[in-house]
């Protein structure tokens, strides 16, 4: 059937190209034409290997020898060797840096494969509206082995020995939270699923109810028989209108197949699932703002202990873990502790999902082991900085977490690390900023978020945040005072230390580590009225550079408020009552006409 | 029982389990401020969403500062409660709530009464380092109470007793974060609102964000005004209170000081609502033996038990609430509109004046009596049979302001004859007390004998609901008792559902009858202030020489000269009135 | 506050919804869902209705609608516009798109253009972060959008109406 | 559906529907049977993968190929949404980005009937539970 015996595939993720993929896919067609084999022959531009800092990359197939840090000037070698002789190139090979060995093809590299999938094992495989494909993945089965061949307590313990810690952004250890409940007597207990993801820039949740609803499923399953509960709530946003569907479709095949319900594989367990619906709170995502929010109330946290788990839905004990800590569960019963606790660092286990978006080439859904380092993450994973850009900082933990800068590139990613570095796990939010973020505006960003989600339950939330706010718009705004970043410090630490629930008492997260890293950008802004990202537009303004001007009037015709104004061929002139500091101009300007002053 | 030890500020300390840090170092003299924390021990109320974080103490291992309102004590725990940390963040704390504060503290109503200004000064708070936006919400006055949000900082107080203990469910929690406020449902004004005006979200407001609807200035107009003849009555639960506003012990008598006050403040008539108390009980008393005497018979039309109606509030919850069961109640006015009717009638035509040329002012532990004395159906052509009613704080100022020095006022007695009164008259002033005034005079009248004891300790107490069954000579009656609307509603609700034993049942919507009325002086959260104005109200009950209404000479006098008898043609007319669907 | 009188057909909506969560309190997100997705929005006489039905105070059925940022009182437009506000979206531009459409249609966050045809919102990340930034109309996605391209959106569905219009 | 009563069942089950995927890659049309996935998750749809799926499954009627089409979740690569992935009979499954009207025509073009490689392939960069 196919008609080429060889094909050769060229990275084209943003990482290789810019190391001159295109040049190499060139060379390659070229040569290939010339040596009269482009009928044998096929070259393949795809996307991101994920190897970025070893590129560019070039597989070759079908024997998938992978081919390293290849030029322009390689491409004749390897059709000579590789595709005339059938010999591999061996200087281009990957070298193992520990037996430094040359490694010959992909499949045995498997090293490089950063990324292993445990919660999003089925994402992206089966049909997530049919069990039969779930089950063929040994969907169900470690629920049938812990009912079948399992105490709640040997469940619990193997719970407990692989390490799992609530993948929500606490790191609560998941075994003893189920202990907890498990231990409390009572005569109704509930097992909930905050599915209330509200991280702005986190969606691993989403993905796993959208992908393996049945996962989660299983897993509150296996959970209510450790914890005595017969009852599952899953507590879900009401924006996520195709996670709900998924998931209703799941819960009703799972009670066809009589995986939900009474006696189920006739081990006398019972078990049924319900849907709650979130309706736009962030705060509902700690716990016990979720159980008054299921209970029909405003989502206002309350003071713990007592913990959800002595008190929680109706006043009953009830265990509550996010969907990803959920999604491991099976995988942990089926392959076993062992096997779980030997991936990731000594204190954190497994894997954690992270959204990776923002100045980033490969924007998406990720799941490595714990201890993977930031710069694997950017660099291997995300095929790096958008446009070629600087890095500038990550920021993980969503409105509750930190930047990370250059320093911390190295620093392997698990719960402990990220909290002496600042910031926090998070729900896994990842976003990646580049030297044109303004990190006094980021900060400003997160704590609009936090201002606009404060329950207002609490004074130092309530009221703190929103000073912490003001200080940052007048600072972005050029209005900043002497004396503005002293407040900012103590105002955060006092929020941190007074507040009523986790919302509060990480807020000024992102103002601090910013503080503590960016601090020169503050002092640009409050003492030189400069914001040297160019984003802050009050202290900005464009202006055309007459000598360059060619009156091309490309300006003229992007400007979307009409605020430019010149003939052609002649110098244009920006309207600065006009101008809303777009940068349209900016942008197209192919003449370097107009800058940012 | 277990017990746990702990340290704070270093000493040792031995509390019960489930005690919490701020009770374990109030036992040991330490004195943590607390602002939206607020506990009335005997009536079982509580407020403890851990929202201000003014209580914040150090805990040793833990990371954040620990509420010590809601932080149970735990054994071997150390708590620092004046490390520089929690006194640097209670301060700043305090500087966030004040930076979302009207600084008008001067001329606020709650200037010198207030928690959130008394706080301020014991933080020692001297600048606002963190100055920002202010919430702004309208100002909303209705008849009794004024909203001035502005001034609200979530404490949440109000809206717990209007939810959890009074369940009229007025006021919540509304918005989010910086714009969350308590506040009525669309923000509308109270007077749309099913408000009962029970005035107990005043009573327990630490700012001024709720107030009374201040009086007094007309008041003194009347004074001034020399065509007009003033007449002014002043309700049980005054005296027992009023002293507390001249920085007397709570609890002390102060009658003879409140007559003399009034005189001074240039009152023509200084009359008693007691009067009028034992008034109602005739009404009233005549009502419950008419309706047992005809329930005895087997009449199917008569409806039992017999609810109280002297409480407006209560009077206006029902309306709102229980609508379909308004032929309950007992069709007897109030004390405060008999005594208006009887003033602007009787009174007016002994003094050969008209009744416009009468100003009838009330004084009154209660806000509710403000909006009862607006109601159209007590006026006649337009013209009010109590004029204004202000409450035991209103004329605190008023004396104040006329350069009164209360404390040193002789005794004096009030006049006659609207001011003669009996002991069952000043036991209105308590919960408990109007159905045992009741029960002194139908027990005599139905039974015929003289009552063996006048005292019915089993009708007193602070108990939310208490039940009793009196021997009427053979017939058990069965008196049920309620304060506080919560519980009231329970007692509805049984009633409504055909499951309610009782015969006659007392209901005052203010936790411990009027005495802890929303217009009276300031508790601040100390239940002991309530239960020592019951005693004094006890006190001058077994004083008092006459101590059954229907012994009370100027009533007979009254019937004899004006009214005919109880329940009679002109007694209706004046005395008793009607309900109105207010769903 | 302008009453509005509710139709036959929507207080019999609002009886069964309440109805089919049994009329019980705790329900009540569940009970707003529902009339939100049915009647488009929760003006005051249905708020009171419900809480009529579920026997519960106004003040808290308010108190949570006002909590929870799903819920509206004011009716959508007939293109309701909603901006990501998520990081992702943020850091890619997000806000000036939003302020192009707030200069277009010269209306605030919350708000519906006088003509009833576009409201504006801002929602929490939707997690189509890989299309940052992301503005939905209806049920629409546009990723990627520029401040340049608000004008066209808003054109592609004015047309729409007026083509609308037109063959009826 | 029958309810599944036991441990025993539930492999049972198992392997009926694993057999039955294994029957239907050693059939007879085992040499032509193509497997497509369309990742459906929001972004995907909101990318226009509803429109790619249709697309793939009209089309593959239309030129009579041998093809399963199903939608599954995320496959991770937001920045290359719509993605599809396609299992040539014998072959290791492939996944393509960015894959619009234009590029399915292409791939059901080239790759699926010719079995060339097109431009736009994803590399799979994790390692499955199994691997590991």
């Amino acid at each position: 059937m196919a008609e080429y015996n060889t094909q050769i595939l060229i990275c084209g993720g943003t990482g290789c190209k810019s190391a001159e993929s295109d040049e190499i896919g060139n060379v390659f067609k070229d040569l290939l034409n010339e040596y009269g084999l482009d009928d044998d022959v096929q070259v393949v531009v795809t996307g991101c290997f994920g190897f970025c800092e070893k590129g560019p990359i070039v597989k070759m197939m079908p024997d998938k020898t992978f081919y390293v840090h290849v030029t322009p000037a390689d491409a004749e070698e390897i059709i000579k060797e590789h595709v005339v002789k059938g010999r591999q190139v061996d200087r281009l090979l990957y070298k193992d840096p520990k037996t430094k060995k040359s490694v010959s093809d992909s499949q045995h590299m498997d090293f490089y494969k950063k990324q292993i999938r445990i919660a999003l094992r089925n994402c992206g495989f089966i049909d997530p509206e049919n069990i039969d494909e779930y089950i063929a993945r040994d969907g169900y089965m470690a629920l049938g082995k812990c009912l079948g061949e399992m105490t709640p307590e040997q469940v619990i313990d193997e719970i407990k020995k692989s390490g799992l810690r609530g993948r929500g952004g606490g790191g609560f250890p998941t075994g003893l939270k189920w202990e907890i409940t498990a231990k409390v007597k009572g005569d109704q207990k509930y097992v909930v699923c905050n599915a209330d993801e509200g991280d702005p820039g986190a969606f691993m949740d989403r993905s796993i109810l959208e992908g393996d609803p049945h996962s989660v499923i299983e897993s509150m399953a296996i959970n209510g028989y450790c914890t005595g509960a017969t009852k599952g709530l899953v507590y879900i946003r009401a924006e996520y209108p195709l996670a709900v569907a998924r998931l209703k479709t799941a819960i009703k095949q799972a009670r066809e197949y009589g995986l939900l319900g009474t006696d189920i594989l006739g081990s006398g367990f019972d078990f049924d699932i319900e849907i709650r619906y979130g309706a736009g709170a962030f705060v509902c995502g700690e716990e016990t703002a979720l159980i008054h929010s299921m209970e029909g109330l405003r989502g206002e946290p309350t003071f713990k202990p007592p913990f959800p788990s002595e008190s929680g839905y109706l006043g009953k004990p009830t265990n509550v873990n996010n969907v990803e800590t959920y999604a491991n569960i099976p995988v942990i019963i089926n392959k076993g502790a062992e096997w779980f606790a030997s991936i990731g660092t000594e204190k954190s286990k497994g894997t954690k999902v992270f959204a990776l978006a923002g100045k980033i080439n490969n924007v998406g859904l990720i799941e490595v082991p714990m201890g993977t380092t930031l710069r694997e993450v950017i660099y291997d994973i995300g095929g790096g900085i958008k446009g070629g850009k600087k890095f500038k900082a990550v920021q993980t933990g969503g409105p509750s977490g930190g930047m990370l800068t250059n320093d911390f590139l190295d620093t392997p990613i698990d719960y402990d690390n990220l909290i002496s570095a600042g910031s926090m796990m998070g729900s896994g939010g990842m976003i990646v900023m580049d030297e044109d973020d303004c990190m006094v505006a980021i900060a400003k960003f997160y704590l609009e978020f936090t201002l606009e989600e404060s329950c207002g339950k609490c004074s130092p939330c309530r009221i703190g945040n929103k000073r912490l706010f003001e200080i940052l718009e007048r600072i972005t705004e050029g209005k900043g005072e002497e004396g503005d970043i002293h407040k900012l410090r103590i105002l955060s630490e006092v929020i941190k230390d007074t507040s009523l629930c986790g919302l509060g008492q990480t807020s000024p997260n992102p103002v601090l580590s910013s503080l503590s890293h960016f601090m020169d950008e503050y002092e640009a802004h409050i003492k030189d009225g400069r914001c040297p990202a160019g984003q802050c537009k009050a202290l900005l303004k464009y202006e055309v550079v007459e000598e360059k001007c060619t009156g091309c009037t490309l300006c003229f015709r992007n400007c979307p408020v009409g605020a430019i104004t010149g003939e052609r061929r002649s110098v244009h002139y920006i309207d600065q009552s006009l101008c809303i500091k777009c940068g349209v101009c900016f942008e197209k300007c192919k003449f370097d006409a107009i800058v940012m002053v | 029982m277990e017990m746990i030890n702990l340290t704070i500020d270093n000493k040792p300390v031995v509390v019960k389990k489930g005690t919490t840090v701020l009770e374990a170092a109030t036992s040991i003299g330490i004195h943590i401020p607390t602002l939206c924390y607020m506990k009335l021990d005997d009536l079982n109320i509580e407020n403890k969403p851990g929202g201000c974080r003014i209580c914040v103490v150090e805990v040793k291992g833990r990371r954040n500062l620990a509420p010590a309102c809601c932080t149970d004590a735990a054994e071997g725990m150390e708590i620092s409660t004046h490390t520089i940390r929690a006194i640097n963040a209670r301060r700043t704390v305090m500087e966030l709530i004040l930076s979302d504060h009207p600084s008008d503290c001067l001329i606020c109503a709650k200037s010198g009464n207030c928690d959130l200004q008394d706080m301020a000064h014991r933080l020692g708070i001297r600048e606002i380092h963190y100055k920002g936006a202010q919430s702004m919400y309208r100002e909303d006055t209705s008849p009794a109470i004024i909203r001035e949000i502005n001034k609200c900082i979530l404490c949440r107080r109000c809206e717990m007793m209007c939810n959890e203990v009074q369940t009229v469910g007025v006021l919540s929690a509304i918005n989010r974060g910086f714009d969350a406020v308590v506040a009525p449902a669309f923000e509308m004004n109270l007077d749309h609102s099913v408000c009962t005006y029970c005035g107990q979200c005043v009573a327990v407001c630490p700012t001024g964000a709720l107030t009374e609807v201040n009086n007094t200035a007309a008041v003194v107009r009347a004074l001034y005004d020399p065509t007009k003849t003033v007449v002014v009555q002043t309700a049980p639960a005054v005296r027992a209170a009023l002293g507390e506003e001249f920085g007397m012990e709570a609890g002390t008598l102060v009658t003879g000081k409140l007559v003399a006050a009034l005189r001074r403040l240039g009152f023509d008539y200084v009359f008693d609502t007691d009067f009028a108390a034992d008034l109602t009980i005739m009404e009233e008393g005549a009502e419950l033996l008419n309706r047992l005497g005809r329930h005895l018979q087997g009449d199917p039309d008569v409806k039992l038990p017999i609810l109280t109606s002297c409480c407006p509030a209560w009077v206006k919850f029902f309306e709102h609430q229980f609508p379909d069961l308004k032929e309950i109640p007992s069709t007897a006015r109030s004390p405060q509109q008999m005594f208006g009717a009887i003033a602007k009638s009787y009174f007016a035509e002994k003094l050969g004046k008209k009744r416009e040329d009468l100003v009838v002012v009330s004084i009154m532990p209660c806000l509710a009596k403000k909006y009862e004395c607006g109601r159209d159906e007590f006026a006649v052509d337009g013209n009010p049979d109590v004029d204004y009613a202000i409450t035991t704080r209103e004329l605190a100022s008023l004396i104040k302001i006329s350069n009164i020095k209360f404390t040193s006022l002789p005794n004096e007695d009030f006049d006659s004859p609207l001011g003669e009164s009996t002991g069952a008259g000043v036991i209105f002033g308590t919960t408990g007390g109007v159905i045992e005034a009741a029960v002194r005079t139908a027990y005599e009248l139905y039974t015929g004998k003289d009552l063996p004891r006048i005292d019915f300790h089993e009708l007193r107490g602070m108990e939310g609901i208490r039940k009793a069954t009196i021997d009427f000579n053979g017939l058990p009656l069965n008196i049920g008792i309620a304060h506080g609307l919560g519980n009231a509603r329970q007692l509805l609700e049984e009633i409504r559902a055909g499951k309610s034993s009782f015969h006659a049942i007392e209901i005052m919507s203010c936790p411990g009858g009027c005495i802890g009325g929303g217009g009276q002086p300031y508790h601040h959260g100390d239940a002991d202030v309530i239960k020592k104005r019951q005693m004094a109200i006890y006190k001058e009950d077994s004083n008092k020489t006459i101590r059954k209404s229907h012994e009370n000479p100027y009533i007979k006098k009254l019937y004899e000269e004006f009214l005919g008898k109880p329940l009679g043609h002109k007694a209706h007319e004046l005395l008793h009135t009607q309900y109105f669907d207010r769903s | 506050m302008p009453r509005i009188k509710l139709s036959e057909t929507a207080i019999q909506t609002i009886r069964e919804v309440c109805a089919s969560f049994d009329n019980q309190e705790g329900e009540l997100i569940n009970v707003l869902h529902k009339c939100q997705e049915k009647l488009g929005y929760l003006p005051a006489e249905v708020q009171e209705l419900i809480a009529q039905e579920l026997n519960m105070s106004i003040a808290k059925v308010y108190g949570v609608v006002t909590f929870y940022s799903f819920f509206t009182m004011i009716p959508k437009g007939e293109f309701p516009i909603s901006i990501c506000m998520g990081t992702a979206c943020y850091v890619r531009g997000a806000e000036q798109v939003l302020n192009e459409f707030k200069r277009q249609l010269k209306v605030e966050v919350g708000q519906t253009s006088p003509d009833g045809k576009f409201s504006l919102s801002c929602l929490r990340c939707v997690g189509a972060c890989g299309l940052a930034p992301v503005v939905m109309v209806g049920e629409k996605v546009y990723g990627r959008v520029s401040p340049q391209q608000v004008k066209q959106i808003l054109a592609e569905h004015q047309e729409g109406c007026m083509r609308e219009a037109k063959s009826a | 559906m029958n309810k599944i009563t036991s441990l025993a069942d539930l492999k049972k089950i198992k392997d009926q529907v694993q057999s039955k995927i294994k029957l239907r890659e050693n059939s007879d049309v085992a040499d032509t049977l193509v497997q497509i996935r369309v990742g459906m998750a929001t972004c995907g749809i909101a990318s226009g993968a509803k429109e790619t799926m249709n697309f793939l499954i009209e089309e593959t009627e239309h030129l009579a190929i041998d093809a399963v089409v199903t939608q599954t979740g995320c496959m991770g690569y937001c920045y290359a949404e719509p993605t599809i992935e396609v299992t040539l009979p014998g072959k290791e499954p492939m996944v393509f980005g960015h894959v619009d009207k234009v590029k399915a025509r292409e791939i059901i073009d080239r790759y699926i009937i010719k079995g060339e490689l097109v431009d736009g392939i994803i590399p799979a960069s994790y390692k499955t539970i199994d691997e590991k």
